[in-house]
């Protein structure tokens, strides 16, 4: 039996209905039953987490497979195939600052805030940039405008959100998307099953257009 | 990190390590022993390393293969072919494991001086399983060949692809790459094969006949074991010395990495010596033969 | 004016309730503005941010005062004040195992799944133990259960969770309870200002029984 | 880690430490010059260190005080008073600063041989502040004396108290410490005093007159001068290396902490020598000073 | 540093490994495998140690027994007695060594929760060194009983001796030692009986009879297999971890120091849990049995 | 490793160092500060190096020029020309130094982005170390031109020159050379002339005019001035990170160097920014003007 | 067979006569032959080498056996036992200084200059005192008289060489004597051969007196 | 008044020679009284120190110039110039190995028996080969003979020696010549004081054939 991974956050209803449309007759119950975390049914195991543990599931092979955002995937470190990338849910990952702000300095340490300290500092390293990196949970955007760090470093969809709270994108550092994913050991012992779901789940996996 | 283990599992490394090494010897692998400290370097990645008072950088050993690399690079009277095998600790930083299988054991044999044994080697490494308590059934090897992805990507961008580009290729991030390069359709389909299948389309397209025949050539041995084979796309920066075919046994019960191997070349007398050989990890060989 | 952080999560409603029996008419805004984030009126700025990220923002000056856990403290490693324990939401920080487990090994590492990684390596280097931590976001239960991580170091309310799970209190590592908290520059320098905030929040600060 | 400054900070802060070693000068303290990499320890916590080729530890000069300390208790042939003032950078690891306030570049003074001079120490401090730009009315003052809170808690606990009470008593936690202990409610209201006012009714209860006649002895100075003063229970591991009255001077405009000091022993000769000195951040200085 | 050997030798060791962990598995020591890179110290002198970025010491595996020692007394749920063998490679600094003979590959047994048995801790050395290819006739082995000396001393100036007097001591100056002390002719006599020779009339000067008693236990086993046996006055500071009787074995052939071991305890649980144990050098009892 | 100083010569570094830098701000020079810990390697020879758990390399400051360079490649909206000027300390590990003359205090200026300014730079340098205390009739200075000596060895050789020749240039050892390279006897002669003395001869047989040119406009601003000027020979790997012409300050009285300086390059945002300065060994300075 | 190293030096004709009086009459032969290095009959091989060079020989085990003074067994590191000290040829170790100088300074570094830079590190380590060390050849008097270093650190026997060149012993450090030293391995296994040689050299080992 | 520092040894007799016939009359006296080590007239001061302590007396500017032999100055690390070779006194620094032996193994470390452990480290280094050196005070040839080292890294004149011990060179790695030399500080503030004794040592000094 393969275990896959979804995530609990903005994305789950979408993903649900690929897993119906694909004959995963098991999914319909995660939207049902939004309090349990694992449903099982002889051929498959789903196991609903929190976006940002998808990739720590997948990459320790408690899961086989599962659904991750680049950013968490980077963020987590874990050594992921992403095999397909969803055609929904882009965004990019933008070095922020409160309108009027120019570039980073480069003599001297800046602050960044941002959900990311991983990926920030690698970010930063691969631009050479020496920041203090501002860990935080949440509204990000709050820490520029209320001066916690001059940067930040998030997700944009729309712009939205930047546009409330005045600020504006210095730079975009990463295009993100939705991947399915999977673990090396799992693809190289259980590779035929796993092509077997995305088979379902895109129509035939030859063709490109699945998902 | 090594871990102190219970005597029972003590008790079974040293076991397979003698049957091993036995049977290596037996087959006129020679055993050596390598320094557990060097001086200079060492894996940047997952090794510890520290500094003297000059300076100078030092490493313990995390990895067999390229320390007995230079210790026959040095030699200066060499003996070609030089067989040898060996068997012995690690020390690796802590970091993502598949959910805790370490690798702090690794039993490994290395043929210098011989070109074209990939498929000898593949088969020696299957054998020693059998001797381990390896179910060959329950295995599977992946085999490639280093830069056959870059190749592609040189052929696709008309340039050296940079490396960005190579680390979604090592991701299998086929999509990613595809839209961000611009492909043509077939180009993209081609790829797509190339990295997620093993349909022989793309061979003809990316122009790798030659590499295709010496990687089928070191699977066919294992296949006709009974082992399941992958073609498996392997970067040149992901292949770390290995040059040439390449290759990874893995077991369906542990779902873990047991060995790698490969081909690559050791720089000795101003010429470059071809060499090939394959490590096991023994203790997740012995995780898979008990689970 | 004064700035203070407050928790989004599941305190938030009781925590405006103090505010407002305090005479800050500004707290009434939150709850009716579920999006906002800045609330201000001349005496008081409010900033509502996810639980984690309030001793960052007390911490490091942006806010004067907030509420925290000290679970959220802990692991912040931030250098708080903190001066008034809440009389709710108490509960426990426990090293949790799947039904059976005994003791955690002492003598080569273990890994442990937790929300809280810098708080749990302290925890674990007091009692002379040697883990690998692995960092989730949320559903820690679920590791111990789908063997991601034989332990799980994380809060335990009522225990129903845990039974839910199939998992069982190993030993308690810590007794968590929500705290008003200030940082030692904003004590220094504000103090006055602070303490009558906590007097109106809590009747009169001299009487134990505030709050 | 230290940062590089614009010019115009530079510019200040080179003069700002010119000005204030000339002041001290003309009042008897002579100005020394400290190493910056000193072997055996520092302060493990934020200083960087490092291990030379047999193992032993050296560290970057992090603060300046415990270094004075140790070359004067090195000196063979002391003579006593000995005031002395200072003034150069210090290194520290990363670590949460306020909101990018970090300290690199301290200036401070220390006399010693001398025993019951904190009042005079606070009334140079606080001269200085002013001769380097600081406005004494948006200063604040936290006196405290170590070791008042671990007596207190002994005296509660009839036991020296656990380093997790010490650390919730820094930490002000005075709630939790009450109920872990199970204070009566006399006790515990006297604690709270202690610990978050300066109502003076512990003083008696914990026995503490001696400790709160030094102490504003200190305070008053400051508060003749318009500086507003606090009472602060500093537990002993919180205090460093200082032993008696201890002081911290607060900015208000930009709400960081500009300085520290308070009385301590240097080891001489077999003898304990009293010392007290305080040291201003000068970095920190200058931001107030320019809010 | 430990060295890369020639397949000729390399053959050998793990030949002799697996022979020599076989014999102790039959004997009822489980084999067990230790940690290569270990946190927190380590052996300052011989070993390499270096600091990671939190200031924190580590240290590479430069002995085998105080590792194992620190795994057993840190087991939650211990099981009494304990017997264990182990067989793997050390990494030390440069040094003097005697004519080269290093020592990087280690093999030994460790008995814990026992008592009174250095005899039989001795017996299984020297039948395991015949095992090994040793010859007995050709063996030395010097048994002493840590702290004797430094008994003797308090005895003779009536107060502890200071570390150079006890370097002299290890350094069998027995004629400075005299002098410096100012000892009586008769004292002085004995004193060098004791440190040179084994006349037991020394055993009655200092009343050292149940510790002779003890020692000759150990050295009579070793007389009835043939091998020579000196007495050995070993200070305490010099038997680093080792309590009790302590012992070493020589090979005449290639005069070299062959395996070492002793009594010692282990600090589990808030008790002390005696151990006796010993290890041999096993590089160095090739080049003896080959010799 | 610098020391700690007596309150006295404390008192006197302090006082030149704010002389210095005020005398330098008022022509134009802005103050700056540079980081005590800077990541990334440094000085390899003579610095503290240590690394953090990542495995990099961080240094503690060693000189003052090599940084502020690396400072200045950093900013990414420069603005041209630059002027800035630093005091402060520098760590070294021990090595020989003329009888304990160490250094330890730098004081120094730079200018980036301007070009032919080698002269202006050597009357500021004067001009400041008037402003010490120094004597200018008791200076000595020397000017070179980096890379002239390596030029003449290509001239001589027909290719690159060695390490070990250049490293004879550096020890003035012209007859090894001569011998060496088997120079014809004119050729021999033209090049002692150079290494050893200012015989002009040697500027046309190695067609070094420009470069003569250049080197004696720096060195007639000294004469002006009297102090007397040598040339000097100054291979480029000697010559660190200096490119063009280069000078040192030496004082009779203390036959001790005070201060070099010279032309180099930095790397900002694509090209190539020259820039020209001078650092003084303010301890050193002091003890000529004192001698 | 045993090996035994002798020291060129000064002590060798004296040690000669005790080798001769003991009925090693090999040792006639070395003075006659002033330039052989090694003599050997069937019982015995004498090697003479430098002083400095015994402790070498006879720490790596070429030598069973060999005389060198306390300083040189200090300074070469070497692991030996010292199994009888001879009666004669003693001195002291002292650090000298210029007359009129008094103790070396305690906070800041000093030089000395030496021909013993081990021990010197070692002892001025024991003294807790920090020196700059310049290892000298020979002639170490001069170093202080030229200004090379203000203290030395060197043997003194009568005290003639100092007063010579104006220099005065600011403190005895370490009393020197000549040693019979042994390696342990040699020890161990040749013990009852090496005390042999010392009864014939001293008269009964047993006794006191022998040498 | 210039200092020179003279080294004790072998070349003693011929540098007294340069020196009397350069006009030194001072020279003569050195050897008359041979166990005085400084004399001095109004011009010069002269230093009669060991062989190996001349570069320590000229590179720590206690001597403006001596005479050292390149051996001995690239084993001190002193930073000399070498502003003259001499034309007499040449040799070679040989790796030597009993006969029969061949190069130095490369995949393991050896040992190598010399006085010079500073030089030999850095020629051992610049050919990438790893030994453990063995440092002796003289009669090196003995090493290799006795076993103490396989090889010896040593001054080779005549050969003489060599052929005596039964020892063969392997290769030589440094032609060595003794050498006038001085230190930086000298040469930039003494520079024409030091030529002016060159000029008399050896002729003219702009002549290539003085000394």
């Amino acid at each position: 039996m393969l275990t896959m991974a979804l995530p609990k956050g903005r994305l789950l209803p979408e993903l649900v209905g690929v897993l119906e449309r694909g004959g995963f007759v098991l999914a319909r119950e995660i939207l049902a039953n939004p309090r349990r975390l694992v449903f099982e049914d002889g051929e498959l195991r789903l196991v609903v987490v929190k976006d940002a543990d998808v990739p720590a599931y997948v990459g320790q092979g408690v899961a086989d497979m599962g659904f991750a955002g680049l950013d968490q995937i980077l963020e987590s470190g874990e050594d992921l195939l992403r095999v397909k990338r969803l055609p929904f849910g882009h965004c990019r990952l933008c070095l922020l600052a409160r309108g009027g702000k120019s570039q980073p300095p480069r003599s001297r340490p800046f602050r960044v805030a941002t959900k990311y300290p991983n990926l920030a500092q690698r970010l930063l390293q691969q631009r050479g940039l020496w920041a203090e990196i501002i860990e935080l949970a949440g509204s990000v955007e709050l820490a520029a405008t209320l001066d916690l760090a001059p940067f930040v470093l998030d997700l944009v969809e729309t712009g939205a959100t930047l546009r409330e709270n005045g600020l504006v994108i210095v730079e975009t550092w990463l295009s993100v998307a939705p991947y399915f994913v999977t673990n090396r050991a799992s693809w190289a012992t259980r590779g035929d099953d796993i092509k077997a779901v995305m088979d379902r789940l895109g129509g035939k996996y030859e063709n490109v257009a699945y998902f | 990190m090594v871990l102190a283990t219970l005597p029972a599992d003590g008790s079974r490394l040293y076991e397979a390590q003698y049957r091993g090494m036995r049977w290596l010897q037996a087959r006129g692998f020679e055993p050596v022993l390598l320094p557990l400290v060097v001086p200079g370097g060492g894996d940047e990645g997952k090794g510890f390393r520290f500094l003297d008072s000059d300076g100078r950088v030092w490493a313990v050993r995390s990895d067999f293969t390229p320390l007995l690399a230079r210790v026959v690079a040095a030699d200066p009277e060499p003996r070609w072919p030089l067989r040898v095998c060996y068997a012995g600790e690690v020390a690796r930083r802590g970091g993502p494991q598949l959910r805790g299988v370490g690798e702090f054991y690794q039993l490994g044999f290395e043929s210098f001086g011989v070109r074209g044994e990939a498929d000898t080697t593949v088969e020696l490494l299957l054998n020693l399983g059998r001797v381990l308590g390896l179910e060959l059934s329950q295995l599977v090897l992946t085999v490639g060949h280093t830069g056959v992805g870059e190749d592609m990507l040189c052929m696709l961008l008309e340039e050296t692809p940079d490396p960005a580009l190579v680390e979604m290729l090592a991701a299998k991030d086929v999509d990613g790459l595809c839209e961000l390069v611009g492909l043509s359709e077939e180009a993209a389909t081609y790829l797509r094969q190339a990295v997620l299948e093993e349909g022989e389309g793309w061979v003809r397209f990316f122009r790798q006949e030659e590499v295709w025949v010496r990687v089928q050539g070191a699977a066919s041995v294992a296949r006709k074991k009974g082992v399941r084979v992958h073609f498996e796309l392997v970067p040149r920066t992901a292949a770390g010395y290995y040059r040439g075919v390449v290759f990874s046994l893995w077991g369906r019960k542990a779902k873990a990495l047991l060995a790698s191997g490969g081909e690559y070349a050791v720089e000795g007398k101003g010429q470059e010596v071809p060499a090939v050989g394959a490590t096991l990890s023994l203790d997740r060989v012995l995780m898979e033969a008990t689970c």
